[in-house]
């Protein structure tokens, strides 16, 4: 379509535009390299080691997405379940509260300890980070459906299921998707922090290797690799929305 | 035969790099398969509590914080034995601008000075109280991860480790600008970086225990003979590594761990004394809450029963 | 099930409550909304193949009537609901009647097509199935060619006939409509009356019509319910007794005239007493 | 749709039993497995750990939580703010929403480094880290509330004359607040957690700073004291938020 | 501003193109929505303080027709659109004119009062004086002591009746109304239509009025457009020249049903139109 080829274009003359700005900038203003390293810089110092970053992005990929599509299932079966039983969602949810605000990153030795040196225990912070926003979302959409909807729905002789698969699910949509585009922001932040408990590969390891050994180029350069998994994952999971979505897309 | 390799893990207190090199090499080059061991290299991570995951036995092995933190896990019922001390001196060094206004320690009264507080603060407490100085009359604050607010004049002292920080410190400022203060200067020792496993291991697979130490001791050993290898090996695992830095580091990890008794006894001698004085010194600024039974943390068994001519570097 | 039905009755002079077993029976039914009386003591009843008007004026409680009997809301305790003969709580009517609510109620993540056949779905048919019927249909309303437009995309005639549509998917012996052409032209309105009143004709089903209409009122109807002010009852039980099939001719007929003129004024009694009520309830602000 | 029939009083009970249930199987499973400290400790000794170490605690909850709601009502401001700009000039949409995803996609620890270095060590550096995590989260719910609005109704303000801002004000602002609302909710959890991981990296003080303290002495006890404390906090901004939510939300 | 118009030339026999001066000219207009043409080569002109009824088959483009004239889409190129005797863009219109949707589109966030002074409130009007002037109008609509209620609490009537009761209180020279008495019931719709009538008379407002019902277009209207099918342009311009004030009765006067019935004839062919468009569109499936 020539309207995203449009968009292609656009988007890589910001890239460009961003790029001379910053390289220009730092020249210009004579930038000291550990506030600011040059963008050839750190983009040559990921040229010197391309396997490193590839292999990197890729353990970090997989570990976002097991954790995004599991967080986001779950928490939106947990918006279901909470919308259906009042009983749990009154008796649940407050924990589920509780439980966002123990900082993962004080109990890297239990993580390590149930879960292992694996991909899985990345995954699974990833997972912890991901699912609340999308339950609360979800429920908050499924509570937002029209009930003029509903009855005409129950008038047809709909079961539960059927009014939740055809209405209110469809209806609760976008909200869901509103939060599941904040969890593929957050299941990439969880993956990386998960990586600290002592792995070798992924993007969290080139980070964190970088910020204590002040390696400011390396900082820069893994910055730039996740902020690069982090849009790309977001674009995806935007234009899935705006293929599923299409009815809302008024705009 | 891999179906005799006893599987074993090592968990180190930090991610991969030349303060490590010798397990690094020693796993490259097999002595570990040699002895019968399959071991897996397990990196640290911030707020990684090597202590924990041996007491727990997530890990067999570990290379943890150091004497403090051994007495530290003893103290709280942690079933962890030391089985050997890799840096036999501190590894800590505070700097501050020679140009600036802090000249000798009493001049750190009233300053600016970051540390962290994983246990070079009780090497500044030490210091501090050897020359009579009281913590509450400086401004002591946590250090954060950039060295950069010293290099830019907002902190007076900061703590430095000599293989890392140290050498940041150095490429962002001329070295003859800066005063180091040393701990051993003020007769403290702080010895860290210590091998421990539980007492489990310790007790029912001791065997094990000696191998790892045998396996590891050759190891270091080929990485100070060959350094430039033993960087090899380390940046074959974190390939994104400073090279130059990397070599630093492993120069000055070799002088920590070949200092004091370890010139006479080899590398991770168990210096009872040294122990001991960190014990008491602890005990009396109430980093521990009771004695530690000394003979039960700090087990020189094993290391000792390695012939010496293998221990020296 | 069609073919199970008797044959209709046809219109009949006497009066409903005569007939020996009517399909819906409602007595004595109040509903409350809040503060608001929005029906009481309301009494009807509809023999099956009926085909049964209902005017009255702008918030008398007509839809609130239909939401009982499509089973949406429970009437005030007191009030006596039957169905096929037998007592019955609205709840039981879920599934059994086909209701067309005043509002379209267009889901707009489905198109034309698949909004109409949504009441099948629910049912369990195989969606191919259900969209070839709903095809079928299309030129009937007026919608062929639209069949994958969004309801966003279609005008407000287009998108009550879609809800329409829908519900004349939904078989159902009881067919409820809430003003279903309300928002259509003269002529597709007319159209649209001719065709229903042949589908009746040939299926047998009953229905319950809302209308501002009073001529559709008479032309549709076995018999006009006229609805008092709110709160809402049965004024005016007027049996349409014109001759079936009936021609658009008929409107100007001294008969339907005279009919129509009764009706009028029974509306605009209540319609009156609404209005009075209004202001009477004014607050001096 | 049912929210205001429940009565708050069951919902609290249930609340309470839930709670009580959760907190019944911890204490078996760390009494009844003999679980040491420094894997979960039992309720019962966290609860006593507590207790003698209140006032630490208090402080530093009442030092978090300031971190917490500063920055929180920051990030609120600055993502209102971008929302509305970008509802008000459609073409800042492409410039802000790729930006703030990038920035969002790294851990808040890793621009610790920067954040530190620009804001220092003390209070001003949490409250930046704070509201970049939620200025985020209201930037994407805001914006998805906005977007949300019926094209007809922003038509027919348009026939009055409205201008872009008068359909902001009128039309578009409380057709975003369930929306927005939702994403406050979400966003006073991360709010104090996000203070509490900071405070971890370095701070004088702080939820946060104890426990990092503790875990470094392995005090697993006080780590959990903290966490409790921290949680009831957020608990009771949660619910605030909600209550506000159920006061402006009246006609849903 | 009213006080400025001259007084209403009244109802005339002329062509209205021979008037000086129309206030709302529209030339060669037409819209396409990607394959769908909804409006082709339209031309019609409004003088005034005319009273104007559109009526046409459903989906020919009325409401099309009132989003350009309501400012709300431009007209694809080569239209003409001109407004007090100005040549302008659709978007110029914005805030001109007072429009009232098909679909009420009230805000479930406001009450009655403040649903009705929307329009107030985007002219700046204090919150407080705005919502007395409404209270004052609520009598008239029918809608006193519902002040405080929101709109799900409303019948489909009600609703209609406060949309009506927004565009009213936002005092423009042109005021388009897209079926505004389509959902009530025949009584309020009467009394509605003479209540519009005298306001117009009053204030010497200009009306285009979409309707469905050819009654309420005769007797309401100057002048009647009667739209071809999809795409729509005017078929037939028929002048009413009853005269004013109109009584109901008038309906039953020969004249009235001769225009009604030449009316209905173009209305018939174009509905015939779109139905057999329709028709033939249908895909083989
Ligand atoms: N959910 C509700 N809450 C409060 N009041 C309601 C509710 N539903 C209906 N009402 C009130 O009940 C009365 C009857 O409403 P109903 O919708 O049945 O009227 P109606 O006869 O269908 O009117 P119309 O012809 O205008 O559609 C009205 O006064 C209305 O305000
Ligand atoms: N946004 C849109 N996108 C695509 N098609 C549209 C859109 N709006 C209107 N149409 C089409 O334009 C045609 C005219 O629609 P319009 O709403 O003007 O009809 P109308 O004359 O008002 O009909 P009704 O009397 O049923 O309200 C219809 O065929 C409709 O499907
Ligand atoms: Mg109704
Ligand atoms: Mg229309």
């Amino acid at each position: 379509m020539p309207v995203s080829l449009r968009k292609l274009i656009r988007l890589l003359l910001g890239l460009a535009i961003a790029a001379v700005v910053w390289e220009g900038a730092v020249l210009l203003f004579g930038i000291r390299p550990y506030y600011l390293p040059r963008l050839s810089t750190i983009l040559l110092a990921m040229a010197a080691t391309p396997r490193a970053y590839v292999d990197g992005f890729l353990r970090t990929l997989a570990e976002t997405l097991i954790g995004f599509a599991s967080g986001g299932a779950f928490g939106v079966l947990m918006g279901v379940a909470f919308f259906r039983l009042r009983a749990l969602r009154e008796m649940v949810f407050p924990i589920f509260v509780v439980s966002q605000t123990i900082p993962v990153i004080a109990f890297g030795a239990l993580v390590v300890l149930w879960f292992g040196n694996t991909l899985l225990a990345k995954a699974i912070i990833a997972f912890y980070l991901t699912f609340f926003p999308v339950t609360v979302n979800t429920l908050l959409g499924l509570e937002t459906v029209d009930p003029k909807q509903v009855d005409l729905m129950r008038s047809f002789g709909a079961s539960n299921r059927q009014l939740l698969l055809r209405l209110q699910l469809p209806t609760a949509l976008p909200q869901i998707f509103v939060a599941l585009r904040l969890a593929a922001s957050l299941s990439l932040v969880g993956a990386i922090v998960g990586e600290w408990f002592g792995d070798t590969t992924g993007l969290g390891v080139l980070l964190l290797q970088a910020m204590f050994t002040e390696n400011v180029v390396a900082i820069w350069a893994a910055l730039l690799a996740a902020a690069l998994l982090g849009t790309g994952f977001y674009a995806v999971v935007a234009a899935v929305e705006r293929r599923l979505v299409f009815w809302s897309a008024e705009q | 035969p891999a179906a005799e390799l006893q599987k074993a893990s090592l968990r180190l207190k930090w991610l991969p790099q030349a303060q490590f090199a010798g397990f690094y090499v020693a796993a490259a080059k097999g002595y570990y398969k040699a002895e019968g061991i399959d071991l897996t290299i397990n990196p640290g991570g911030p707020n990684l509590l090597t202590e924990n995951l041996v007491a727990t036995g997530a890990d067999t092995f570990g290379l943890s914080g150091g004497t403090d933190s051994v007495f530290a896990a003893r103290d709280k019922g942690l079933p962890i034995v030391c089985i050997g001390v890799s840096h036999q001196i501190t590894p800590f060094i505070f700097v501050a601008r020679k140009d600036g206004p802090v000249k000798t320690i009493q001049d750190f009264k009233g300053k600016t000075v970051t540390t962290w507080f994983t246990g070079a603060n009780h090497v500044l407490t030490g210091m501090l109280a050897k020359e009579g100085i009281k913590p509450d009359e400086l401004k002591i604050q946590p250090q954060q991860v950039s060295v950069t607010p010293f290099v830019d004049g907002s902190v007076d002292v900061v703590t430095a480790t000599y293989y890392n920080e140290f050498y940041t410190i150095q490429s962002r400022m001329p070295k003859d600008s800066l005063k180091t203060f040393v701990a051993e200067d003020y007769g403290i020792t702080f010895p860290r970086d210590t091998l421990i496993v539980a007492e489990a291991t310790a007790k029912e697979k001791p065997e094990l225990v000696k191998a790892f130490l045998r396996a590891s001791l050759k190891g270091w050993k080929d990485a100070f003979s060959d350094p430039k290898g033993a960087v090899d090996t380390v940046m074959a695992v974190a390939p994104t590594l400073d090279r130059a830095q990397q070599e630093f580091m492993l120069t000055e990890v070799k002088r920590l761990m070949t200092a004091g008794a370890a010139g006479k006894n080899g590398l991770f001698w168990i210096d009872a004394d040294a122990v001991k004085t960190a014990h008491d010194f602890f005990l009396k600024y109430g980093v521990i809450s009771k004695p530690v039974d000394l003979a039960a943390a700090y087990d020189a068994s094993f290391i000792q029963s390695i012939p010496a001519a293998d221990r020296l570097p | 099930m069609q073919a199970a039905r008797l044959p209709n009755p046809g219109p009949t002079t006497e009066a409903p409550q005569a007939r020996p077993e009517p399909l819906l029976y409602l007595g004595a039914l109040n509903k409350t909304f809040g503060p608001v009386a929005a029906l009481s003591g309301l009494q009807a009843s509809v023999g099956p193949g009926e085909f049964v008007t209902v005017v009255g004026p702008s918030g008398c409680g007509k839809s609130t009537l239909f939401n009982i009997v499509a089973g949406l809301e429970e009437p005030d305790a007191g009030g006596i609901l039957r169905f096929e003969g037998k007592s019955c709580h609205a709840a039981d009517l879920l599934g059994r009647v086909s209701f067309m609510p005043q509002r379209d109620l267009l889901f707009p993540w489905r198109n034309v097509v698949d909004n109409a056949i949504l009441a099948l779905e629910v049912e369990g048919m195989p969606r191919d199935q259900a969209r070839a019927k709903a095809l079928k249909m299309l030129p009937e309303f007026g919608l062929a060619g639209f069949e994958k437009q969004y309801p966003n995309q279609l005008s407000g005639g287009m998108r009550q006939r879609v809800a329409l549509m829908r519900t004349f998917l939904f078989e159902r012996d009881l067919m409820l409509l809430d003003e279903p052409f309300g928002a259509l032209d003269a002529l597709t309105r007319a159209m649209m009356q001719r065709w229903l009143l042949d589908v009746w004709q040939k299926y047998r089903r009953t229905i319950l019509f809302i209308t501002h209409d009073v001529d559709e009122a008479i032309f549709l109807g076995d018999r006009v319910l006229v609805m008092t002010a709110r709160p809402g009852s049965v004024k005016l039980e007027q049996v349409v007794d014109l001759p079936r099939p009936r021609r658009p001719e008929i409107v100007t007929s001294p008969e339907f005239v005279r009919l129509k003129r009764t009706l009028l004024d029974a509306i605009e009694e209540e319609s009156m007493k609404s209005f009075q009520s209004s202001i009477a309830q004014e607050k001096p602000q | 749709m049912s929210r205001a029939l429940a009565s708050p009083s069951l919902a609290v009970q249930r609340g309470i039993l839930g709670a009580f249930i959760l907190v019944a199987c911890w204490e078996g499973a760390a009494r009844g497995l003999h679980l040491p400290a420094y894997v979960l400790p039992a309720v019962s000794d966290i609860l006593a750990g507590l207790w003698s170490k209140r006032a630490t605690l208090t402080d530093a909850a009442g030092y978090t939580l300031l971190e917490a709601l500063v920055g929180y009502g920051l990030g609120c401001l600055i993502g209102i703010g971008l929302a509305v700009a970008i509802a008000l000039v459609p073409a800042l949409r492409t410039a802000i929403l790729p930006l703030a995803t990038a920035i969002n996609s790294v851990p808040v620890v890793g621009y610790s480094p920067l954040i530190l270095l620009w804001f220092g060590i003390g209070v001003s550096s949490k409250i930046v880290m704070v509201a970049m995590a939620v200025s985020f989260t209201i930037l994407l719910s805001m914006l998805a509330g906005l977007d949300r609005v019926d094209r007809r109704a922003i038509d027919l303000m348009r026939s009055f004359g409205a201008s872009r801002f008068g359909v902001l004000w009128r039309l578009r602002l409380p057709t975003a607040l369930p929306l927005l609302l939702a994403g406050m909710r979400v966003s006073t959890v991360r709010s104090v957690i996000v203070a509490i991981v900071t405070e971890m990296l370095g701070a004088h003080g702080g939820l946060g700073w104890v426990i990092y303290q503790a875990v470094l002495q392995i005090d697993f006890v006080q780590v959990w004291a903290a966490i409790f404390v921290a949680s009831a906090a957020s608990l009771a901004f949660f619910g605030l938020i909600g209550f506000l939510e159920r006061k402006i939300l009246f006609w849903t």
